[in-house]
């Protein structure tokens, strides 16, 4: 039987990133994955990643995948796509389901990297057609090219709901609303500012009480539930939509390890039923190791990381390298890991209720109850200052791991320090150019160019812009706030479309001289 | 004795509930109702209500229910989610035609 | 329904588009793109109709929760979602098991 | 908590539930200690389902004739939950000369039993069962046999008895029987002891370890076989099926999944990771087993495969017993992987050694002490 160093189920961002660590290391591995396409979730995911360069900060997840690919190619890594591992049997065996053919192999280390399954919640019509999970959504759109629906209610505020609510919009769907039975946004603000400046409402504590329609989704009802989750009579609100989707949250898709016979927990903390593993991602049972989703949910940036960590396990446990080597590799991956653990929405953090950001800065309210600052709020934030002639206003109000507007800022003007979950300061002694690296670079779309002293009367506001058509020069049309209310006429001056933005236009319009820290949208 | 293991233990009478009626396992079509009177009958764990009602025992293994029904089953029998054990996990990991299933190959051959 | 072009990933470029039968009626889609997607982008919601007569669609869209399956080329139980469109295909809403339309009892 | 019953019964599987509930059904009071954390874990929910009189050794056959006329058909009823017992017939199906006589003289003996066994051709059992292939030269036919959900029948017995006040613990591992007074009496586990006149041991193969410390032993070993199921199917037919070759068996469930047992050859050599685990080899013989007969099948997913340890006796055939070294003590284990069809049967005669002292039938050929040198 085909025997080799390691056999890793899964060939998505922890799978791949363990697969390449383990062939450097010159383990002849091989990568299994069900689908047509390999990357798991990464091809997906349209957005750029958070982080700092280590962790691939600020490009997107294809981008990733496709890194990723050619990694392993080069590395010697033997990808089989289309093949679906029905069992991991005793002496680590593992049957293939490739071309109508069961394949036995095995694997002297087995990295389990099979990811995660979508939560789902249950209501009155929820097996109607156009009930659908996030990640169909997702999978529609950005693999198939096809829209979804194209007026849609997102249940659930977490980064999952908001990423795709947004990912929705820049297909040209309708959301109607963002929905969660929590009274706080689960996401990172940046997220929810995104969609709440298109003008997607936020619902919180609230939840789906039915989904309209007798063979197809033609509507939905909503209601806002008490603190015991209870629907509060006489709030039931109606929306006109063709398709619900649901992004509660997911759970480790650790089915293969329970088979196998590992000792499995159930720890909310991980999201759901995990095998026990140690640092390094190896189970109870020897040579069987796991990473990403299917060992506690996180991020992909985390994900890689583990995979990592577990690719170089398995090497040491296979004899190619020392215990030197391994402590050496496997505590720069777990700083790694570490950094990107930190802040207010880290592992630690879950389920605490942060009233102050690491300055001491009072958290927003509004942004974790609408989805946007008020203009109240966001000066008060270290990234939000006044300044003469053109300058970055850096709307982050929140300590998650990312660093790339540091990095992008050629002239320094932007500073995070070494704790990449610092917030930024806009330095005002600097001399901001106007260049707009910044604004492309935030993975959040949380930055903007504001000149206040070009034209007599008017601001110049400059924004991300990820939506088609692109607005032309001299283009005359509406400015939104934060909040997606319409509050002047803006007029386009300028839009610049580099390949360093990575497809993250720089849209200048120009507004009246007071709606400078108003204007964050146009249509 | 944990509450789980006790199949005398006295959780009170079935009472119907207004959203009852909702279906938990899409593939086999179960309800919450059924799955709710199943604990009053004695079927106190995971496994056990899958043997009894099929739940998780369709076409998707469980995949989309699983956290559904331990949620229901745990609040039936007021004990945490982490105290009911997951049902147990068999090849194969997706369905796969007899045919196919039937045509092995040894890796290498 | 289609996305022709994209913001980020930019001009949509899929295999050449062919016909297939879905129902009984000639529907047009791109070969290799999952079946479900080509009935999606036509506006065909219900897959198949349950057991007990629920209708269902697509769900979770990568062949896990199985609710898109349908009838495809006489064999039921075809996960529409990851399986690819071919020219000339039959797909045809699945009833229960079959794609014979079941008498409610 | 009341740790004393008039009957203590150690393992909760068919055989175990079954006693529990005609005890119950009898006034008498009764506790159930399972070492796995579900009821019925063991064989009881690892099997095909076969309610089967054809194809049993002589000594069996009064139990399996008794409880298909008297006690299957009734017992959805009897249990007030459906346990999808079907009497369509059992079909033994060959495909060469060789098996044809090996299902001849099943038939022979069958019939000097008293049991209406016979042969038939392959075109009559095609029209018995159309989906055939052309390969089935013959079978062999019961018209009486039949089957069962194994998983359900389990559970309804175990939630009637439930139902009338048998207490049943799970998690409750058994270390060892003690005697008091000469007499078997106290049941200790890990964390309780529990107290009863009887204590019925019918825990499979986890019974040898019981008896073995109250200083005796019983032959058998632990086989582990496995089952796979099939998708939903149309209804096709209700029959058993078996073969001459014994290359598998089952039947389609009322659900419209198949069950289908079988083996690769090397079960009595398998192992296993604390539960019973499939071998990466088994489920695709059986497969293959099954296209030969049933070539429509091909098609049919697999959804699941599971494997359960068998406590197969060095005959074949069942220990139910009492113990003249050990009064008090019933044994009930043994069943060499066709205990589920005669299980009603047997559940109703350990309530009657109980109450009675004696059963309504026979079970001489079922003593503890019955194995002898071959010379």
């Amino acid at each position: 039987m085909k025997r080799y160093d390691v056999i890793v189920v899964g060939a998505g961002p922890a799978g791949l990133s363990a697969a390449i660590e383990a062939a450097k290391r010159g383990l002849k591995v091989v990568v299994f994955d069900e689908n047509s396409k390999p990357g798991g979730q990464l091809f997906k995911q349209i957005h750029k990643f958070f982080g700092s360069k280590e962790h691939r900060a600020k490009i997107r997840g294809f981008k990733i995948g496709e890194e990723l690919l050619k990694e392993a190619e080069v590395t010697g890594v033997e990808v089989v796509l289309n093949a679906i591992v029905i069992g991991l049997f005793l002496d680590k065996e593992v049957t293939v389901n490739v071309n109508d053919e069961v394949v036995h192999y095995k694997g002297d280390a087995i990295i389990v990297a099979t990811g995660a399954s979508e939560n789902m919640v249950t209501f009155d019509g929820w097996t109607l057609p156009g009930v659908i999970g996030a990640g169909a959504a997702q999978t529609m759109m950005n693999l198939h090219s096809v829209q979804p629906g194209k007026r849609i209610l997102m249940l659930g505020s977490g980064n999952v709901g908001l990423v795709v609510s947004y990912q929705l919009l820049q297909v040209g769907c309708e959301v109607v609303a963002i929905v969660d039975a929590a009274p706080k946004i689960g996401g990172y603000g940046v997220h929810a500012a995104k969609v709440a400046r298109c003008g997607v409402p936020f619902n919180l504590s609230h939840t789906i009480i039915k989904a309209e329609g007798d063979q197809y989704v033609t509507g939905v009802t909503i209601g806002e539930v008490d603190n015991k989750f209870n629907i509060i009579p006489g709030t039931e609100k109606h929306f006109d939509v063709d398709t619900i989707c649901i992004a509660v949250g997911l759970s480790p898709m650790s089915q293969l390890l329970k088979m196998a016979g590992c000792n499995m927990e159930e720890n909310p903390k991980k999201g759901g039923f995990v095998p026990v593993c140690n640092e390094y991602g190896e189970t109870s049972i020897g040579g069987i190791f796991v990473s990403g989703d299917v060992s506690g949910i996180e991020e992909a940036s985390s994900a890689m990381i583990e995979g990592r960590i577990s690719g170089v396990a398995a090497a040491f446990r296979l004899g190619f390298i020392d215990k030197e080597e391994l402590k050496a590799k496997a505590g720069e991956l777990e700083q790694a890991l570490l950094s990107l653990r930190q802040g207010m929405f880290g592992p630690g953090n879950k389920g605490k209720d942060i009233t102050k950001t690491e300055e001491d800065c009072d958290v927003s309210i509004n942004l974790l109850k609408k989805g946007y600052m008020t203009d109240e709020e966001v000066v008060k934030y270290p990234g939000v200052k006044s300044i003469k002639g053109i300058h970055a206003v850096i709307e982050c109000s929140q300590n998650i791991p990312c660093n790339p507007c540091q990095d992008s800022c050629p002239k320094k003007c932007i500073r995070i320090g070494d704790k990449i979950t610092a917030l930024p300061i806009v330095d005002e002694e600097s001399k901001c150019i106007g260049c707009g690296m910044c604004v492309a670079s935030c993975s959040g779309q949380a930055i903007f160019l504001v000149n206040e002293d070009y034209e007599e009367g008017y601001t110049y506001v400059t924004l991300p812009y990820e939506f088609l058509p692109l607005p032309k020069k001299g283009m005359k049309g509406v400015a939104f706030d934060r909040s997606g209310q319409e509050v002047c006429d803006a007029e386009v001056v300028e839009i610049k479309s580099l390949a360093a933005f990575d497809h993250t236009n720089l849209l200048t319009i120009k507004v009246p001289k007071e709606m400078g820290m108003k204007a964050r949208f146009f249509k | 004795m944990s509450k789980v293991n006790d199949r005398s233990r006295d959780i009170g009478e079935y009472m119907m509930r207004p959203d009852d009626d909702i279906i938990i396992c899409r593939c086999e079509e179960i309800t919450k109702g059924e799955i709710r009177k199943a604990v009053y009958e004695g079927m106190f764990t995971i496994t056990e209500i899958r043997r009894y009602l099929r739940t998780g025992m369709g076409l998707c293994q469980g995949l989309t229910c699983g956290k559904l029904v331990k949620g229901i089953v745990a609040k039936e029998l007021c004990v945490s989610p982490s105290d009911l054990e997951a049902a147990m996990s068999r090849a194969p990991m997706r369905p796969i035609e007899m045919k196919v299933l039937g045509n092995e190959k040894r890796g290498g051959e | 329904m289609r996305i022709t072009k994209h913001p980020i990933l930019g001009e949509v470029n899929k295999g050449p588009l062919v016909r297939f039968d879905f129902d009984g009626k000639t529907f047009e889609g791109y070969e290799g793109e999952p079946i479900a997607a080509s009935l999606k982008a036509a506006g065909v919601m219900v897959h198949r109709h349950t057991k007990k007569d629920s209708p269902r669609g697509i769900f979770c869209a990568i062949g896990r929760c199985t609710d898109c399956v349908m009838v495809v080329d006489g064999k039921p139980n075809v996960r529409t979602c990851v399986t690819p469109l071919v020219s000339g295909m039959k797909v045809q809403t699945q009833y229960g098991v079959s794609a014979k339309k079941q008498i409610k009892l | 908590m009341e740790n004393c019953a008039d009957v203590i019964i150690i393992g909760s599987g068919v055989i175990g539930n079954a006693a529990a509930y005609y005890l119950a059904k009898r006034g008498r009071s009764v506790i159930v200690l399972e070492k796995s954390g579900n009821i019925g874990n063991g064989g009881s929910s690892r099997n095909g389902g076969g309610v089967r009189q054809s194809g049993r050794d002589k000594r069996e056959l009064p139990l399996a004739i008794y409880g298909v006329k008297n006690l299957w058909p009734t017992l959805s009823e009897e249990l007030g939950m459906d346990v999808e017992y079907y009497k369509d017939g059992n079909l033994r199906l060959g495909k060469t000369k060789e098996h044809i006589k090996i299902l001849s003289n099943l038939s022979k003996n069958a019939n000097e039993s008293g049991l209406d066994v016979k042969m038939i051709s392959g075109d009559e059992a095609r029209k018995i069962c159309p989906y055939l292939s052309k390969e089935v030269i013959g079978a062999s036919w019961c018209p009486t046999d039949g089957h069962a959900n194994p998983l359900l029948t389990t559970l309804a017995y175990y939630r009637k008895a439930r139902q009338l006040g048998v207490r049943f613990i799970t998690g409750e591992e058994v270390s060892q029987v003690k005697k008091i007074k000469g007499k078997a009496r106290q049941v200790v586990t890990k964390n309780n002891v529990y107290e009863g006149e009887n204590i019925i041991l019918a825990s499979g193969y986890e019974s040898r370890k019981v008896v073995q410390c109250l200083t005796f032993d019983i032959p058998m070993n632990r086989v582990l076989l496995e089952v796979l199921v099939t998708e939903e199917q149309p209804p096709m037919f209700y029959q058993m099926l078996g073969t001459a070759a014994a290359d598998f068996y089952g039947h389609q469930s009322k659900h419209g999944s198949f069950v289908f047992g079988g083996s690769s050859g090397y079960e009595a050599f398998n192992k296993d990771n604390g539960t019973p685990t499939t071998s990466s080899i088994t489920a695709s013989a059986v497969c293959r087993g099954i296209m030969k007969y049933f070539p429509i099948l091909a098609d049919a997913k697999i959804v699941r495969t599971w494997a359960g340890w068998i406590d197969d006796c060095v005959d074949h055939v069942p220990v139910i017993s009492f113990v003249e070294e050990v009064p008090g003590l019933i044994l009930a284990c043994g069943f060499s992987g066709h205990g589920f069809g005669i299980s009603p049967t047997v559940g109703m005669l350990l309530s009657e050694m109980v109450v009675d002292g004696k059963t309504s039938i026979d079970l001489g050929a079922f003593r503890y002490d019955r194995f002898r040198a071959k010379i």
